[in-house]
């Protein structure tokens, strides 16, 4: 089992990733550098956070060019692991590998906090070591992750299950004030149809120690080495 | 010809430039002038403030690099050292606020990793006029922006820091930027240009006509003509030195190497002369092939210009196109415009001329030295606020209520005067500036902003970093030595009640004019205080920054120094926090037997922070936090907040007998700390042998705060109720009307 | 050469940045202005030596393919 | 009524986005493309019944105290 976290000119959780994966739940990671076109030998991608190209015109908007997002396309497309984090995530819609589009946050400021996520399904291979309606806090860091559909492709991912995380309050209920940035839904992360991308605007690499506040961001990947290890077996 | 005009144009003087006729032995060319007054500026030279800056203690068991390089450096044990320093941009944040900001945080960022150290957390100790004036909130919106703009991209959590709202700033913001870096002791790297033949190399970001003369502004107060100063501003773009970071430090790992220099502040003037001065070489360059933005640009302007992220580097003959390719990769400029020579001298050609050569040591070493006048002032600022300090800037109708309070402390609303102070600007809640901050990033961020010392954990040790800013401004204002004392003092008791020992400190001075006498006297007597506070505290000093001229239509700042500190917690289990922990735990006061007020005992405050250190270490301390601005009854509110470990707690506490009302909840005795323990018992017998006074106040729990004086219930508040007033106070002040 | 591309956000698409300026509009004394929807402008430049057609296409799939998001943005090329 | 304000960057001044949005069409075969400098668009809507003289005067001093930051950038209206 193999991971690969992608450097993206200005990537900045690149190393926060790559350590929890090496250092917490103790499993083989490589970096992968933009320009590689290949990605043989991994199981499950990451794409970190950060600022791919400073962000500059769009987030996420110039890093969709860069050769190693070919290859992961191609891997995506025969069912390998990708989660995109933060960036990650607004690399992945760019890219037309997730539905909709990631907005300037409404209240036009970066936010920086920890905050809860109701877990809305177990049925991906991110969440499958945790129960429905579990609430996880996970921290954000960002300034444009207002979740945006149009009506049809909203519905579409509400009727296919594929919503896997929406913020919360603490009791659990899914409320305005709960929403840090005014995605629709209050959606914090979504899968692809396929089920084997996720894209998640909060950091489960920085919540996965508890000197840092929270373990909760452990449960995905592990998750992710749950599925693995069940994709060797079968 | 050089006229009088010309000169003043580059705030020389008549004598100085005689010296620089002296120096050359012929006239110097306009590119030449230009060189000269950069480097002879306030603000490169230190001219008015080196003879003082001599006199603090640079040395130290810990300290592997003082003043003189871009940062200082310590050793933290485990092969590790810790670059770190505070810098100033005060100037172009009053001139554009979100760029000056930004482009500060640039600066500082640059001067920690040329050293090949990477940074692992930024810190800004921010000051502006009060918040009912527009002009004070769209400064403070654009500074705060800017800063999170560019730490954010750039990836470095900005980790904690200070704001205080006070008149003396409302048309002189101060924005420090203060960075730290880790990287192993035996891989620093220093501005030197050694080895004569080397290729000079320019990497980064074109040259335009940003900034020409920004060092030369920051070392004028603004008058009528601010505005005509605009054109100057930079643009940051962290993007940029995100990968110029990572270029870097790969070039160094990979020993391609020798010398290497940001160009801040004067620009590739400053960077080549001082590179050569150190290594005792000359620089020669050529303007041609410098990269730049625009097209007819004059060597004057090329020498002078103050793009941002750009760095100039030495590297062995034989492994220039190794360098070359390392920034290729990182998708940058890369050239070589230069090369090391033995004649000491920097010699600037373009189009085949020589369009300056100037002894590298004239601008350096030789540059102008001041033993400038100074005077104590006739008559020191008002003691009105010495007990209340917190209040200093806030509206006349707040002042009094506290002042009346204190005058006729029967009969008073207690409730509603505590909610009056942690509501009020310098003591609410800074959630608004932080959040917009990214503090996480690096996963090594164990305490953000909000306690008394930022944490931040050392992957691959048991160890981690604590850091801290503190510049108390009215208290030194009120008394510039004993202020610069508390500052020190403070610094340092915060790095101790968050588990940690102070190492070292860096500080950044910012003051008025320096040809006004009294500013000097301010200056001499702070520089005296921290001197004999850092002594103390086994503290020296590794860096800094000093800025003068901070005035506004003839009118000087408060004399701000703002301390920062490192201290080195060995055991990630010491790590401690203000807020209480467990309902039931004991609640300890602990106090030196001097009752002061604007001023430390430095042997009193000595103790205290050694018995805090002790009893942390003995893990006789389940929460600590620093007494500071609004007394005993703020501190306590502070320490009972929610968190992210838990909601809110309630504390019941019954005030010690020798305390007055007003006075005790919210006057500002200097060495007190709140503890939390399970074992008050064995609090007391090490605190009684250091000679400090220990009370048992009461008991974490509930969901109110009580504070019990005599029979009376002074205070009884709900904490979700003083909390809400606390946390929104700022964001409310934002959004009010204003003037 | 030149062309300026303007990209602006689809009408269904909420405007955080206009509506936080309009918000402010009032206490301006701006009371006429009902709207603002924020959008960006490009400035482009080409080489002078391109023939037109290759130009246009060139702008043409600058706009669409980097310039605009086309989940939430439309474009228009105005050429000087 | 309507107006359309644009907002651009003074030309002396740096201008990153356009210029690491430039720096990367290489790689995409948009070779002729020599300078991109990125600027804002705002669309303006006014009630209808102001003057027009009124109307002018208010995205005047919208475009000049709102949305123009007089340090770096520059503007222009465009009315419809
Ligand atoms: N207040 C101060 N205390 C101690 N050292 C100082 C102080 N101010 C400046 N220095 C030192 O003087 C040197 C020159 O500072 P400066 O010109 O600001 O450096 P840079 O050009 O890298 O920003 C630095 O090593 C700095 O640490
Ligand atoms: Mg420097």
């Amino acid at each position: 089992m193999k991971f690969g976290v992608v450097i993206f000119p200005g990537s900045n959780c690149d190393h926060d990733c790559y350590y929890v994966i090496e250092s917490v739940i103790h499993k083989p990671v490589e970096f992968v550098w933009h320009q590689d076109t290949s990605l043989k030998g991994f199981d499950a991608i990451v794409l970190p956070g950060g600022f791919a190209y400073g962000d500059y015109l769009r987030t996420g908007a110039l890093a969709k060019f860069s050769p190693v997002m070919t290859a992961i396309r191609d891997f995506a497309r025969k069912g390998g692991l990708v989660i995109g984090i933060c960036n990650g995530f607004q690399i992945l819609t760019e890219s037309g590998l997730l539905p909709g589009a990631l907005l300037r946050n409404v209240g036009m400021k970066y936010v920086c906090k920890f905050l809860h996520l109701r877990t809305e399904t177990v049925n991906t291979p991110f969440t499958n070591g945790l129960s429905k309606g579990q609430l996880l806090q996970i921290p954000i860091g960002h300034g444009e992750g207002n979740y945006f559909a149009d009506t049809e492709t909203l519905k579409r991912i509400e009727d296919n299950d594929q919503v896997v995380f929406r913020y919360a309050a603490p009791d659990g209920q899914i409320t305005g004030d709960a929403n840090p940035n005014g995605s629709l839904h209050n959606i914090a992360g979504i899968v692809n149809e396929q089920r084997n991308v996720l894209g998640m605007m909060p950091h489960p690499d920085r919540s996965s120690e508890s000197i840092l506040g929270s373990v909760d961001g452990k449960l995905i990947f592990e998750s992710m080495v749950n599925a693995l290890v069940g994709a060797q077996k079968a | 010809m050089i006229s009088e005009a010309i000169l003043n144009q580059h705030n020389l003087t008549e004598s100085e430039y005689q010296k620089i006729v002296q120096i050359l032995k012929r006239e110097p060319t306009l590119t030449e002038l230009g060189i000269f007054s950069v480097m002879w500026s306030e603000h490169c030279s230190y001219k008015s403030s080196r003879v003082h800056l001599k006199r603090l203690p640079t040395r130290g068991a810990a300290v592997l690099q003082g003043p003189g390089e871009n940062a200082g450096i310590i050793d933290i044990g485990d092969n590790l050292a810790v670059a770190f320093k505070i810098e100033s941009h005060n100037h172009p944040s009053y001139i554009e606020p979100f760029q000056g900001a930004a482009t500060g945080v640039g600066g500082i960022l640059r001067d920690i990793f040329t050293m090949g150290a990477r940074p692992i957390a930024a810190m800004n100790s921010l000051r502006f006029g009060p918040l009912h004036k527009q002009q004070n909130k769209r400064i403070l919106e654009g500074v705060v922006g800017g800063i999170a703009f560019y730490g954010n991209c750039f990836g470095v959590p900005t980790v904690g820091g200070e704001v205080y709202f006070s008149k003396g700033y409302s048309q002189n913001p101060l924005v420090n930027a203060f960075a730290l870096g880790i990287f192993e002791k035996d891989k620093i790297f220093y501005g030197r240009a050694h080895g004569i033949g080397n290729p000079v190399i320019y990497v980064g970001a074109k040259t335009g006509r940003d900034g020409i003369h920004g060092a030369t502004m920051a070392s004028a107060g603004f008058g009528e003509d601010a505005g005509a100063k605009r054109p100057n501003v930079q643009i940051g773009d962290p993007f940029m030195e995100k990968l110029l970071l990572e270029a870097c430090l790969e070039a160094m790992q990979k020993g391609l190497v020798v010398g290497i220099q940001d160009m801040g502040a004067a620009g590739l003037t400053c960077s080549s002369c001082e590179m050569g001065a150190r290594a005792s070489t000359g620089i020669e360059l050529n303007l041609d092939t410098v990269p730049q933005r625009e097209s007819g640009m004059t060597s004057y302007e090329i020498m002078l210009s103050e793009s941002q992220e750009r760095m100039l580097l030495v590297a062995d003959r034989s492994k220039e196109k190794q360098v070359f390719d390392v920034f290729h990769k990182w998708g940058l400029d890369v050239v070589t415009v230069g090369t090391v020579t033995n004649d000491g001298l920097l010699r600037v050609r373009q189009r085949g001329e020589i369009v300056a050569e100037i002894p590298n040591t004239a601008l350096t070493d030789e540059a102008p030295l001041y033993e400038r006048p100074l005077s104590a002032p006739k008559s020191l600022r008002s003691s009105r606020l010495d007990l209340y300090s917190f209040l200093d800037g806030c509206e006349e109708s707040l002042i009094e209520t506290f002042l009346n309070a204190d005058a006729n402390p029967d009969g008073q609303d207690y409730n509603e005067l505590l909610k009056l102070a942690v509501s009020s600007p310098n003591l609410a809640s800074r959630q608004w500036v932080w959040e917009q901050y990214d503090h996480m990033v690096q996963s090594n961020t164990m305490v953000g902003p909000g306690s008394d010392a930022s944490v931040v954990r050392l992957k691959g040790t048991e160890k981690a970093l604590a850091m801290t800013l503190d510049g108390p401004a009215y208290r030194v204002a009120r008394n510039p030595r004993e202020g610069a004392k508390m500052a020190v003092a403070e610094a340092c008791r915060n790095i101790v009640c968050s588990g940690g020992r102070p190492l070292a400190a860096t500080n950044c001075l910012n003051f008025g004019n320096p040809e006004h006498p009294e500013v000097m006297w301010q200056f001499s007597e702070v520089v005296d205080g921290m001197t004999e506070a850092c002594n103390k505290f086994e503290t020296p000093i590794t860096g800094g920054n000093v800025s003068f001229y901070n005035e506004t239509f003839g009118e000087d700042i408060y004399p701000t120094p703002v301390l920062g500190v490192v201290g080195v917690i060995e055991d990630l289990s010491f790590v401690t926090t203000s807020a209480f922990r467990d309902p039931g735990d004991t609640i300890v006061l602990v106090e030196t037997p001097s009752r002061l007020l604007g001023k430390v005992n430095l042997d009193d405050e000595r103790s205290l922070q050694d018995f805090i250190s002790e009893a942390i270490r003995k893990r006789l301390v389940k929460s600590a936090h620093d007494i500071g601005e609004g007394g005993l009854a703020v501190a306590l509110a502070e320490c009972c907040y929610s968190n992210l470990q838990r909601r809110a707690v309630g504390a019941e506490v019954r005030v010690p007998v020798h305390m007055e009302t007003c006075k005790d909840l919210f006057g500002e005795y200097s060495s007190r700390v709140v503890l939390t323990t399970t074992s008050a018992d064995e609090l007391k017998v090490i605190a009684r042998r250091m000679g400090l006074e220990v009370s048992v106040l009461g008991q974490v729990g509930g969901s109110r705060l009580v504070l019990q004086y005599r029979t009376d219930r002074t205070v009884d508040i709900s904490i979700d109720e003083l909390e809400a007033a606390w946390r929104y106070a700022l964001p409310k002040l934002l959004s009010s009307k204003s003037s | 050469m030149k062309a300026t591309v303007i990209v602006t956000l689809k009408p269904t698409v909420l405007d955080p940045q206009g509506m936080t300026i309009h918000r402010n509009l009032e206490s301006l004394g701006l009371a006429s202005i009902t709207d603002v929807r924020q959008g960006k402008h490009f400035d482009i430049g080409l080489k002078d030596d391109v023939p037109a057609e290759s130009a246009r296409e060139q702008v043409e799939r600058l706009a669409r393919e980097v310039l605009t998001n086309p989940v939430i943005e439309q474009y228009r090329i105005v050429w000087e």
